[in-house]
């Protein structure tokens, strides 16, 4: 096999002597898809702040590309090809949903490209496609803070499409939606796969067998095991975490 | 209402430029004129504070110091106010006979009309950078640019040596071509100065505030740290505007300076910069008219109440500052173009409800 | 060597009243995130319960009188606090999540406090007693007649509006009564004086002076501040408005009352500030501008401290208060006659109460640079949404 | 120039009859800091107009007046000083200005006199080096105050405690430069100056500035106080909580008076002294009347003192003026005959001088438990006011007269 795309070696967290992460290492490869599922407070959402440079690891390593990511800021590691969606939905709310996109899919991201320049024509052609895709192209000059839950959800992956990172890292892209809705987005993050790097961390066990990326369940800062869903499943060390010891 | 907005602007000018000076006598015209330069400052304060979300206490620094630029060159240029030594009187009182070196430069007009402005954007800039480097925002941001503006006014205050303290520069009695700054004619060019840079000022908050760049700032207001895994720097956004800002006071305090005729370390206090973020919150941020709106109407309604009733003002202004942070968050101009005044017609029956998006799902959503 | 020791001392009591001051509004930013810009006129408004109550004591005469200070301490924890209460529910409460329109709410605050103390009489509490309940009857009114009516937010308005005015004409015509008329305080400053036994030295240790009033002031922001901490740390109070803190929603939930929470939480930062009012008597002048003059310190001391930690506001206000001594008095320069010219020359640039304050300020913003949230930054995923 | 004159018609002479009015301005903070002292010079202003209204007003040209006053707020803030003196002059159109208290609000107002040349009266005693032509001096310049306060505490205590000072002010303007003409004073004296301390309006922390007394004057010592407001307070309390006692740190103060220690407390003022040029206690018919007439009129439990005086003097020597030159529009005439014009002053007879200052009895007092001050020293006869100081080596030799007729009648060599 070739070299990892993102590594984490031994990446250990601790907030005032709480561990949120513990000798956690873990391997994502070009063009891997992975669903991380774990109980509350197993470290989901430290994991994607040690990687996006929200939150710098007490001890370990973590390398993009073989560069070492600590030290560095959110928005160079964002530059580098790292892309990340909250798990609530986090638009610019009285930016209008085009302009929320156009910011997001904007080639250059300097102060001063910014002043009077406009957005290259290919830019807007892809915000247009990826507006349309997510339906959201009949609210482009409604304000993001009017929309709903579920359509905020949209907007917020949509951005992150614009953004086209290496690397997309999806915060719980489901929570708050219908069905209906939730099948959508299945389809597109499916649809992203090939070129993208895709890591999703849900609850909703549908969403993930919707989606049949393996599955790494994290537990208490660790990985607890890796695999298939219907493997994982099976493990009972799994529903130890997740229903509490046979005994109880 | 587009319409209406975009004719606000110009229907302002004309007022400004032809009806008023015919219709006010001069010690009147002299105060609109205050209050215009006031809008400057007004509109910087939008551009941070209504635009970017950055909250600053401390614009009387940068107002206080385009001041004194202009007030040092009026200063040295008049004959009448130069003492033995060929400096101006005061430095007599304090046994001072040599001009402080950073005087020297203030002879020539043309390093003049460039200090104004330049002096407060610098420190502005450097100022900005050093506390947002840090990541330092909301209400941190807001008390430290008012321990700021308290340094800069103890340091005013306390130096008689170099700025007369206290006292501040008189510019009434200076000349500038050959005439006295304080006559009526001169008073009524400067008023006319003002009424031409307000619109300047107004087109350069337009010009940072629309396009990408404006998007940017709504987006740092919005949620700074979100823009940042966008793989956007907001440091330097902030620092421009913070940098911008700082440029418009400085010009903002110079005219007002030669209108007022008297720069002092008081344009420096907490209590005035403070005031200087209701104008823009009355008149309505986020927008380019409203500050202008603010600064004009809150100044001068504390003219009329501080001639009437001085005891009354204080209780006002704060009952100002309450009623609109709490009831019309949008200010004046935002209430009227945001809908608020179409939906009180619409309360009494006299007009249709404005049609607004409506919101599919009104449940707060928990922030983590 | 002993100059050195007594400019410590100095620096100490200079802290401690900064502690004083800024503990309870370190408190409602910290927990509330709340900036309180009207937190130096609590200040001053515990100034003016001390006047009160010496005032009332004064006719007795005595040891009696002697006492009334413990008592005034107490009774202006009592009566800043529950003003404090009072704002929270009334304004405070709707402002959550806007910290930066709190600020400019609290200010308004500020603006009416001062005034309301200059001009405060009979005659104007008679004057807005009849306009608020005026207010509330036609709200009531209109209430039962127009609630359902889309416009009865304006008319609502509108009835507050006349209240105010008819307020406003009351307190005009009770103004023409002489005695009613006459203001409780005035514009003026008021004398309050120390009980004698605060008033001398306490006698020397080791060649230094120990003036009464600054060990007691260093003596009473320990106490507080121990009392603050146990309060926070071992009460069932302080347990719930930690835990609201930290977690709004769930405490909810667990059926802690947090808006309860909210109130008592800005109650004990009004009120600690009404205590430093107090004691702040017995070092300056007690008048309606008090609060301003400490106001900017306080929020220094925050800065540098962080937030939602009391170690750092203690350490930083101590930090500050003897940077100021030691600089302000010029000290360092008899302690080190012999340091090069440069230096000698800022030394005595910053050696003035002004300038040194100036230095206090670049001394911050360098600190920033290192450590940007304070001394001690609050760690968590809570910080930065 | 014009000034509002209203005719009415009808008999001079008494009460309620007049043949027209006349605007005078009285400005004065009402507001802000400086309100706690300037709201009494309003009042007393006040009070001499009602009392020369009461007394048939003004007669000008054979004509009687009724003075009416048109009141604006300064609000302790200087520019707002200089805005509202405009709108006085422009809008209100009115004869005379009185006002101000701080040097820094005189200073902000000067321009605008000057370029609009009309007429200011000036009531608080100030630190001297001005001399303007649109303005009258009521109060007392160093020679009137300060410097026969320094001789007298050389002559009193210079052989116990030596020849040293202390300077304590407040960091504006006339602490500043009063205490510049005290050490050179001091250097004519054969003293020193050891040390001197500023600090800002309004901070109440002087734990500083004691340390800094303490280290200069270990057994006692001379201290010169120029602080203003607020910060007085501070430095009494905080001088007795640390031991500095007035029997061995003699205090010697210029903005303290009855006023101000009814503030601070007598019980932390007792000991100290003030140099004025008139003491409530002054001991007069003439003193005695002024304070009974103000009592009557704003309350028994209020006090007057040496800038209420003042600023009661110069209502009337304005008035005294106007009459003799018998005119209110013509402002060079009235300021050619204010000099030379005599008012019989609570503190005795005071008289304007060519320079624009008047002259003023020296009285130095010992404040006493019951807040009032014991006289120590009394000049009887008033002395003549030296605007330019004759201590400070720029301004040795300097005078004013603006009687002479030259460009430079404020300031010239003698």
């Amino acid at each position: 096999m070739s070299e990892p795309l993102l590594e984490l070696n031994d990446v250990s967290v601790s907030f005032d002597g709480f561990y949120a992460l513990t000798d956690l290492s873990l391997k994502l490869y070009k063009g891997e898809l992975k669903s991380i599922i774990g109980p509350n407070g197993a470290g989901k959402t430290t994991f994607l702040d040690v990687i996006t440079g929200k939150v710098r690891p007490t001890k370990g390593s973590v390398t993009f590309k073989g560069k070492s990511l600590l030290g560095v800021t959110e928005q160079q590691i964002s530059r580098d090809g790292i892309g990340r969606k909250f798990q609530t939905p986090r638009v610019f709310e009285n930016l209008t949903v085009l302009r929320n996109l156009e910011l997001s899919a904007s080639p250059v991201k300097n102060a001063f490209s910014l002043l009077g320049s406009g957005l290259p024509q290919s830019s807007k052609d892809e915000v247009h496609r990826i507006m349309n895709y997510v339906g959201l192209a009949p609210f482009a000059t409604v304000k993001a803070g009017s929309l709903s839950h579920g359509q905020k959800q949209w907007l917020a992956i949509a951005s992150l499409v614009a953004q086209a990172p290496e690397v997309l890292l999806l915060d719980e892209p489901v929570a708050g939606l219908t069905d209906e809705e939730t099948l959508r987005t299945a389809e597109l993050i499916k649809s992203l796969a090939g070129d993208h790097t895709v890591v999703v961390i849900e609850h909703d066990m549908e969403f993930i067998r919707d989606l049949g990326f393996d599955v790494t369940v994290l537990h208490q800062g660790q990985v607890l095991t890796e695999g298939p869903l219907e493997k994982v499943k099976a493990d009972p060390r799994v529903i130890e975490v997740y229903l509490g010891p046979p005994e109880q | 209402m587009k319409i209406f907005q975009r004719l606000v602007p110009w229907i302002l000018l004309a007022i400004a430029l032809f009806i008023l000076p015919a219709a006010l006598d001069d010690f009147r015209l002299n105060l609109f004129g205050r209050y215009f330069s006031l809008a400057i400052t007004a509109l910087a304060i939008d551009l941070i504070w209504g635009y970017t979300g950055l909250l600053s206490l401390g614009q009387g620094i940068f107002f206080a110091l385009g001041g004194y630029a202009v007030a040092m060159y009026l200063m040295l240029n008049t004959k009448s106010l130069a003492g033995g030594n060929g400096i101006p009187k005061f430095f007599e009182n304090y046994g001072v006979d040599q001009l402080p070196f950073f005087w020297q430069p203030f002879w020539s007009p043309v390093f003049t009309l460039i200090a104004l402005w330049v002096i407060p954007a610098v420190v502005a800039g450097l100022v900005g950078w050093l506390i947002f480097r840090n990541r330092i925002k909301g209400v941190y941001f807001s008390i430290i640019t008012q321990a700021a503006l308290m340094v800069f006014f103890h340091f005013f205050n306390g130096q008689q040596k170099l700025f007369d303290g206290t006292n501040g520069l008189k510019t009434s009695t200076s000349e500038l071509f050959g005439q006295l700054v304080g006559s009526p004619d001169m008073q009524v060019w400067f008023y006319r100065l003002t009424v031409v840079l307000l619109p300047l000022a107004f087109l350069v908050c337009r010009y940072f505030t629309s396009g990408r760049f404006g998007d940017a700032l709504i987006a740092i207001r919005d949620d700074e740290s979100r823009l940042r895994f966008a793989g956007f720097n907001p440091v330097p956004f902030k620092t421009i505007v913070f940098l911008v800002a700082g440029a418009l006071c400085g010009i903002s305090g110079a005219l007002y300076t030669v209108q007022s005729g008297i720069v002092s370390p008081q344009y420096m206090s907490i209590s005035f910069s403070i005031e200087m973020v209701i104008w823009v919150a009355v008149g309505g941020r986020g927008t380019l008219v409203g500050p202008i709106i603010g600064a004009t109407v809150v100044n001068y309604l504390r003219s009329l109440v501080s001639e009437a009733l001085p005891e009354a003002w204080l209780f006002v202004q704060g009952a100002l500052f309450i009623f609109v942070v709490v009831l019309m968050p949008d200010g004046i101009y935002g209430w009227i173009t945001k809908g608020g005044f179409r939906t009180f017609l619409a309360a009494f029956g006299i007009a249709k409800p404005a049609k607004t998006y409506p919101k599919l799902d009104k449940e707060a959503v928990p922030v983590d | 060597m002993e100059l050195f020791f007594s400019q410590i001392l100095d620096g100490l009591s200079i802290g401690s009243v900064l502690l004083l001051a800024a503990t309870g509004l370190a408190i409602v930013f910290g927990l509330m995130g709340v900036i309180n810009l009207a937190h130096g006129e609590f200040m001053m408004l515990g100034a003016y319960v001390t006047y009160v109550v010496q005032s009332a004591f004064k006719p007795m005469g005595g040891v009696i009188f002697e006492l009334y200070f413990p008592i005034s301490l107490v009774l202006a924890f009592i009566v800043t606090g529950l003003i404090g209460v009072l704002l929270e529910r009334t304004l405070i409460r709707q402002l959550y999540g806007r910290p930066l329109e709190t600020l400019l709410a609290t200010w308004g605050v500020s603006l009416i406090l001062i005034q309301l103390i200059r001009s405060v009489s009979t005659a104007m509490m008679l004057g807005i007693i009849v306009g608020v309940v005026v207010g509330f009857i036609i709200s009531k009114l209109l209430a039962a007649k127009f609630s359902e009516k889309p416009f009865f937010t304006y008319l609502n308005g509108l009835g507050w509006a006349i209240a105010i005015g008819i307020g406003l004409i009351a307190v005009n015509l009770f103004d023409q009564v002489r005695p009613l008329a006459k203001p409780w305080f005035g514009p003026r400053n008021i004398d309050v004086t120390a009980p004698k036994w605060l008033q001398g030295s306490w006698g020397m240790i080791g060649g230094i002076e120990l003036p009464g009033l600054r060990i007691f002031i260093i003596l009473l922001s320990a106490l507080l501040l121990l009392a603050t901490y146990w309060f926070l740390n071992k009460s069932v109070w302080g347990l719930r408005i930690r835990s609201v803190t930290q977690n709004r929603q769930m405490s909810n939930c667990l059926g802690i009352p947090t808006d309860r929470v909210d109130s008592i939480t800005f109650g004990i930062g009004s009120g600690l500030a009404g205590v430093a009012g107090c004691a702040i008597t017995l070092l300056g002048s007690v008048g309606p501008n008090l609060g301003a003059a400490y106001i900017v310190s306080c929020f220094m001391v925050i800065v540098l401290g962080g937030v939602g930690n009391l170690l750092g506001t203690v350490l930083a206000s101590l930090l500050l208060g003897i940077i100021q001594s030691v600089i302000g008095s010029g000290t360092l320069l008899t302690i080190f006659p012999d340091m090069p010219l440069a230096a000698k020359g800022v030394i005595e640039f910053f050696a003035t109460t002004s300038m040194s304050l100036v230095l206090v300020f670049i001394f911050i913003i360098v600190f920033l640079q290192f450590r940007p949230n304070g001394m001690f930054p609050q760690k968590g995923r809570s910080v930065d949404a | 120039m014009s000034v509002t004159l209203v005719s009415c018609g009808g008999e001079s002479g008494s009460g309620g009859n007049f043949d027209g009015e006349v605007k005078v301005g009285i400005l004065h903070s009402l507001s802000g800091t400086m309100a706690i002292s300037e709201t009494t010079l309003k009042e007393v202003e006040e009070m001499a107009i009602k009392e020369i209204n009461d007394a048939g007003g003004v007669k000008v040209g054979g004509k009687s007046y009724k003075i009416v006053a048109v009141s604006e707020d300064g609000a302790s803030d200087w520019p707002t000083f200089a805005e509202k003196a405009q709108k006085l002059i422009d809008s209100d159109k009115v004869a005379v200005v009185f006002g101000g208290w701080t040097s820094a609000s005189r200073k902000a107002m000067l321009p605008v006199f000057e370029s609009k040349n009309h007429m200011l009266f000036y009531p608080i005693q100030y630190e001297g080096q001005e001399c303007s032509r649109n303005i009258f001096y009521t109060g007392a310049v160093p020679n009137q105050q300060a410097e026969p306060a320094v001789q007298w505490l050389m002559d009193k205590f210079g052989d116990k405690l030596g020849k040293k000072v202390y300077l304590v002010g407040s960091d504006y303007v006339y602490p500043r430069t009063a205490n510049t003409i005290i050490k050179e004073q001091m250097k004519a004296l054969g003293g020193e100056t050891v040390g001197e301390d500023y600090i800002p309006l309004g901070n109440t922390e002087v734990a500083p500035i004691i340390a800094k007394i303490k280290k200069a004057f270990p057994d006692g010592g001379i201290i010169i106080n120029t602080l203003n407001g607020d910060s007085n307070v501070a430095l009494f309390k905080q001088f007795k909580a640390s031991g500095i006692d007035p029997a061995k740190y003699p205090i010697m103060s210029f903005s303290i008076a009855e006023e101000e220690i009814r503030q601070i407390g007598p019980e932390y003022t007792t000991g100290t002294y003030a140099a004025w040029n008139f003491f409530m206690s002054l001991d007069t018919p003439a003193s005695k009347k002024f304070t009974a007439d103000f009592q009557a009129m704003y309350g028994a439990d209020r006090v007057t003192g040496d800038p209420a005086e003042s600023a009661y003097n110069m209502v009337y020597l304005w008035k005294n003026a106007v009459e003799k030159a018998g005119t209110f529009e013509d402002l060079d005439k009235v300021r050619k005959d204010m000099i030379g014009i005599t008012f019989a002053a609570p503190q005795g007879e005071i008289k304007m001088f060519p320079n624009h200052h008047t002259s003023e009895r020296v009285l130095i007092g010992e404040a006493e438990p019951t807040g009032q001050f014991k006289i120590l020293y009394d000049s009887v006869k008033a002395i003549p006011p030296l605007p330019w100081n004759q201590f400070v080596p720029e301004t040795k030799g300097f005078t004013c007269d603006w009687t002479q007729d030259r460009p430079d009648a404020g300031k010239f060599k003698m």
